[in-house]
Parts: C-alpha cells; structure tokens; sequence
C-alpha cells in the first residue's frame, strides 16, 4: 500500500491513483498515519485546519473548510485507516452546513441567529479551550513524577502496621511497568498463562525439596482433567526455561524430572 | 507535655509531618496532643515551620487534603539520579478527559464524548478512578441515570492545588481575528 | 553546580534522605552529584548534617545499610496517637517488583531489572521476603546460578486470593488508551 516509487501517484483512491493531494496537504503517504494519529477526532482535525491558516473561527469559509476536511477523510479511507464514525458523521455535519448556507435567505431579521455555523462554532471553541487546559494540566508538577514526598523512617509503626497492598496497586504497578517497558501493545498475560507460570512455581519447590520426581507423580488426576492439561504446559515450559531436566532410561520406563542444577 | 512549649509542639508537628507521606490536616495534627490546640495556634506554628525550612532542598506545602513535606522542584533533579524511573506521562486522551472533568463538573461520560467529539474508553475513566483522581459523585436524573464524574481531593494534592481555583485558568487560543469571545 | 558548596551539597544530602524510606548507602548518596564526591568530604558532612539535627524530633542514624532519617524514639508517642488509620504504602519500586514476580514467576532478579529496566535494591526482594510474600524456589542454571523467585501462598492468603488466576487478568492491551498511545 505504501510502495510508493518517487514519481508514482501519491496515493490511490479505490485503486485510482490520485494524482494531486489536497489543497495544503503536506504530508507524505508514508506519515499519514502518524500525522493522523496525533489528532484526537473531528474536532481536534478542524481546528487544527482552522488555527493553521488563521482562518476566522467566528466566520468560518465553510467551502474551504470542508473541502479541506474530506481531502483528509478520502486520503484516510485511501490508506485504509481505521476510521472512526466520528469522522464520517463530521463530514455529514459540514456538508449539511455548507449547504444550508447557499440556501436563500427569506428573513434577514432572524440571520443572526439563523447561521448554521453557530453551533459548531461553538463546539470548536469549547474542544479548544479544554484542549488548551489539557496542555496546561500537563505542565503541572505531579507529586511522584515531578518532586518527591517526604516520609522519614518511623521505627514501631513499620513494625506494627504492613503495607496494605490492593489487587489494584498490583495491576497498576504491573501496568507502569508495562507502559516503561513499551511492551504494551503485545503483552498479555491471560488467566490461564497464570496459572501455569503458578504451577511452575508449585512444581520447582516441590523438586527444591526432593530434588527428583517421577514426572507422573508430579500430576494429581483428581483435580481434572485442566489441571493436568496445566501442570503438563508448566512442565514443558520449565524445560523450555532450562530449569529442569526431564529424563528416561529407556522406552516404557519410568520418566524422572530433576532440577537442572542438580547435576553439578 | 503539660505546659505547652510552642519550640516543643514544632518539633512534635514536623516529625509527624516529616513521618507522612500523606498530607495531614489540621484536624490530624491536633490529635497529636493531648491538650487542645487552638486552630489559630496550630496555623501559627506550621507558617513558622514553613519559613524556617526556606531556602533547603524540602518545602512544607499546604494542599487540599493538609500539610505535607515535598522535595523542592529544583532539587528533584539530583534525586532523579538515584531512581531514573519515572511514571509515564497520561495520554492526550487521558488529559482532555481529566480536564473536562476538572472544569466542568460534575459530568457525564456522555458529555465528556459531546466535548471531545470522540467516543471515551472506559479505560480512560478506570485509570483515573484508579489513581484515586475522579469518582462518581452521584447520577443524573435522566434515563439510564448515568454517573456524574468529579475530581477527588487526592487529584488536588497530587497537582499540588489547595482547590480547584488554583486550576490554571481557562483561555482561548489567542487569535487576532477573534475580537471576542462569544462562550461563557 | 560546577563548583561544589558544601551547604548546597549538604541540602541534596538532606533532601534526598528525607525522600527515602529506605537507607542510602554511600555509594548511593554519590550518584547524586555529577562530579567525584570523595568518600571522606561525603562523611565529613553527613556527619554535619547528623550534628544539624541534633535535638529535633527526626534523627540522622547511620545503619547497617546507609544512611536514614528516622523519627526519635521519645516522639514515637505522639505519632502513635496518628497512625491507626493510616497504613503505610509500599513504594512504586516494591510494588512493580511484587507485580513482576506475581505475572512472570519463577523470575530472577536480572529478570526483573531487565523489565523494570533499573536496578533492583537487594532491599526490595529482602522486604518482600521478610514478609513471606515471595521466596526462592530454586536456581537458573546459568553462570552465578541466580536464584529463581517466586509468590507463596501467604502473599495469597494475605492478598484473599485462592490462586494466582484471580489476580486482575490483562487480556486486552494493558495501556491501549492511557499511556502514549494519542487516540483511543
């Protein structure tokens, strides 16, 4: 899709190559996606048209504008993004707009009040104005992140009173590792990869005492057939980890799991 | 402590306060005695406490939920050797929501979505309900009675307010073309 | 500060111990200056800072580990009057390492410094093990043999879990929308 030789169409519309880009569209092909992700919605993508060419918010050119608008939603729908209704729905509204205003108007008395225009207006400037103090929430210190708090060492009550430790703190704690490690988009860890990762615990305290099993022995059959399923998965993952050894004589004899570290 | 020495009840109040992480008000503060300590008294002596560690690497900050020690910006910049770490910034998404819900409460999710013109992810709303940021103050009276979001005390005291007026104020992108603003 | 200060070096001491919960040892306490603090100037001016101290309600001590700020045993009284109802909080650094161990078990501690991407204070896993919560369940067989960690079915009595699979599951992506990510 984005084979794009240098002197080939900048992009293709339905497989058509469309050979001029959009009034005022700087963009590569190649950072169209990028350049889209940064905006949060219709709104954010209008006033980013709007404040870029210092057109009026208050009378705003709605031909251009919108014409402007569906040069992005076309190039979207082009590169096959994800498009949100958002846009779709946003595309309608000014079209609807544009086309109340060539409509003639039969009285001047209401005109004022009559532009079709006001109710965007409207909604533009108030998504601007939270956008602007989103910025400005930002800017502010947060306690942890930008200056530290203070909490001196305070001997009985240590003693006295654990930490309280919520399944929540967990999560977000795993979470603020996740989002550090940028290893968000592809982490998961799933019920089941749990409770595997938990028996292979079970099963490396239990050989750090007896320092072999026989693998069968290692299986409780009467907890059912999944925790069989599961014990199997830790003993295969454990031996992928190279943290047992998994061994038989020969055929049809007994198969024995030790610890790798036993050998030494 | 029977005869209340003001030189005693300060080192009294900045252990204590030196000892918590979490703001303490004035009402906590005053149970560290066993007399009772005037308000007037206690706001006294924690303004002098806050003079006497001017000029150090730690500030005595009055917030909404009390008082607490912080480490002054200017010196996080030794500590941060120590601990590169550092809790990952909020997205754009995460922002705009916070600041809807900071400015205009009480709200709806359905009206943070009316401003933003975007659907929110209830994701948005469960992390900062997680951070102890927002909470659900009630529900509005239409069908389906959905929660009305607020800001929590904890938000004030993690930004460092002492309330929601010391929020940046609001503006409009300045614009020579706009000769006035026709909202609010 | 290109010029070393004493005072100004004695108030990154000072701010930085009172930051930590947790001692810091001399070579800690260096990493906060970006020149070569020799090892007798740093004591020298811990051991001003400790005189600085003196007769207050918080102490400078030295302990096995480093250096800590620690509230006087005498005024232990008074903040005990304050702590039943508030808990004391495990830091980001234990709690992330407690995740790790709990989502990625049997995990070394080079594991955990590989995810949390800093290094992992011998204090944490001692912390944690102290408390029953994780223990060690065997070695990986690799050069130095690091010991393999894992959760006990403590961390889970005291968490109220009956087994690791009703820990919060984080089938979608975790951060999708929160963190970075510009759009929902």
């Amino acid at each position: 899709m984005h084979e794009v030789a240098e002197t080939a169409p900048v992009a293709r519309i339905h497989g058509e190559p469309l050979a001029v880009l959009p009034h005022d569209l700087y963009i590569p092909p190649d950072a169209l996606e990028i350049f889209l992700e940064t905006f949060e919605g219709p709104l954010d993508l209008l006033l980013y048209l709007i404040r870029r060419q210092s057109l009026d918010v208050l009378n705003i050119p709605m031909a251009e504008l919108t014409r402007q608008y569906m040069g992005y939603v076309e190039m979207m729908h082009a590169s096959q993004l994800e498009l949100a209704a958002e846009y779709l729905l946003m595309a309608a509204l000014l079209i609807e707009i544009k086309s109340r205003m060539l409509l003639p108007r039969r009285d001047a008395a209401v005109e004022e009040d009559a532009d079709p225009r006001a109710e965007l207006v409207r909604r533009l400037l108030e998504y601007e104005q939270m956008k602007l103090a989103a910025q400005r929430l930002d800017e502010l210190p947060v306690a942890g992140r930008d200056f530290a708090l203070v909490q001196v060492w305070l001997e009985q009550a240590a003693a006295k009173r654990l930490p309280e430790v919520s399944l929540d703190d967990l999560k977000q704690a795993w979470m603020g590792v996740l989002a550090r490690a940028k290893a968000n988009r592809h982490h998961k860890v799933s019920r089941e990869e749990l409770s595997v990762r938990e028996h292979m615990s079970r099963i490396l305290r239990r050989l750090k005492d007896e320092h072999f099993a026989e693998f069968a022995a290692l299986f409780d059959p009467s907890r059912g057939v999944p925790e069989l399923v599961v014990t199997f998965l830790a003993l295969l993952e454990l031996s992928r980890e190279c943290l047992i050894t998994i061994t038989q004589q020969e055929p049809f004899a007994s198969i024995y799991v030790k610890l790798r570290h036993a050998d030494a | 402590m029977q005869t209340p020495d003001p030189v005693e009840i300060k080192r009294v109040l900045e252990a204590a306060l030196l000892a918590n992480h979490e703001p303490l008000s004035l009402a906590e503060l005053k149970k560290l005695f066993d007399f009772d300590l005037g308000t007037e008294t206690l706001r006294k002596l924690l303004d002098e406490l806050r003079l006497d560690w001017t000029g150090r690497g730690v500030e005595l900050a009055c917030v909404a939920s009390g008082w607490r020690f912080q480490v002054r910006a200017e010196y996080q910049k030794y500590l941060d050797r120590l601990s590169p770490e550092k809790p990952p910034r909020y997205s754009r998404a995460v922002l705009e929501t916070l600041s809807i819900i900071a400015y205009k409460q009480p709200v709806t999710r359905g009206d943070i979505e009316n401003i933003r013109g975007v659907a929110v992810g209830s994701q948005i709303l469960k992390s900062l309900e997680g951070r102890g940021w927002i909470d659900v103050v009630g529900h509005r009276d239409v069908p389906g009675r959905p929660e009305l979001f607020a800001t929590t005390k904890k938000m004030l005291d993690d930004l460092g307010l002492l309330s929601l007026e010391e929020l940046p104020p609001l503006e409009q992108q300045p614009n020579g073309d706009l000769l006035a603003t026709p909202n609010e």
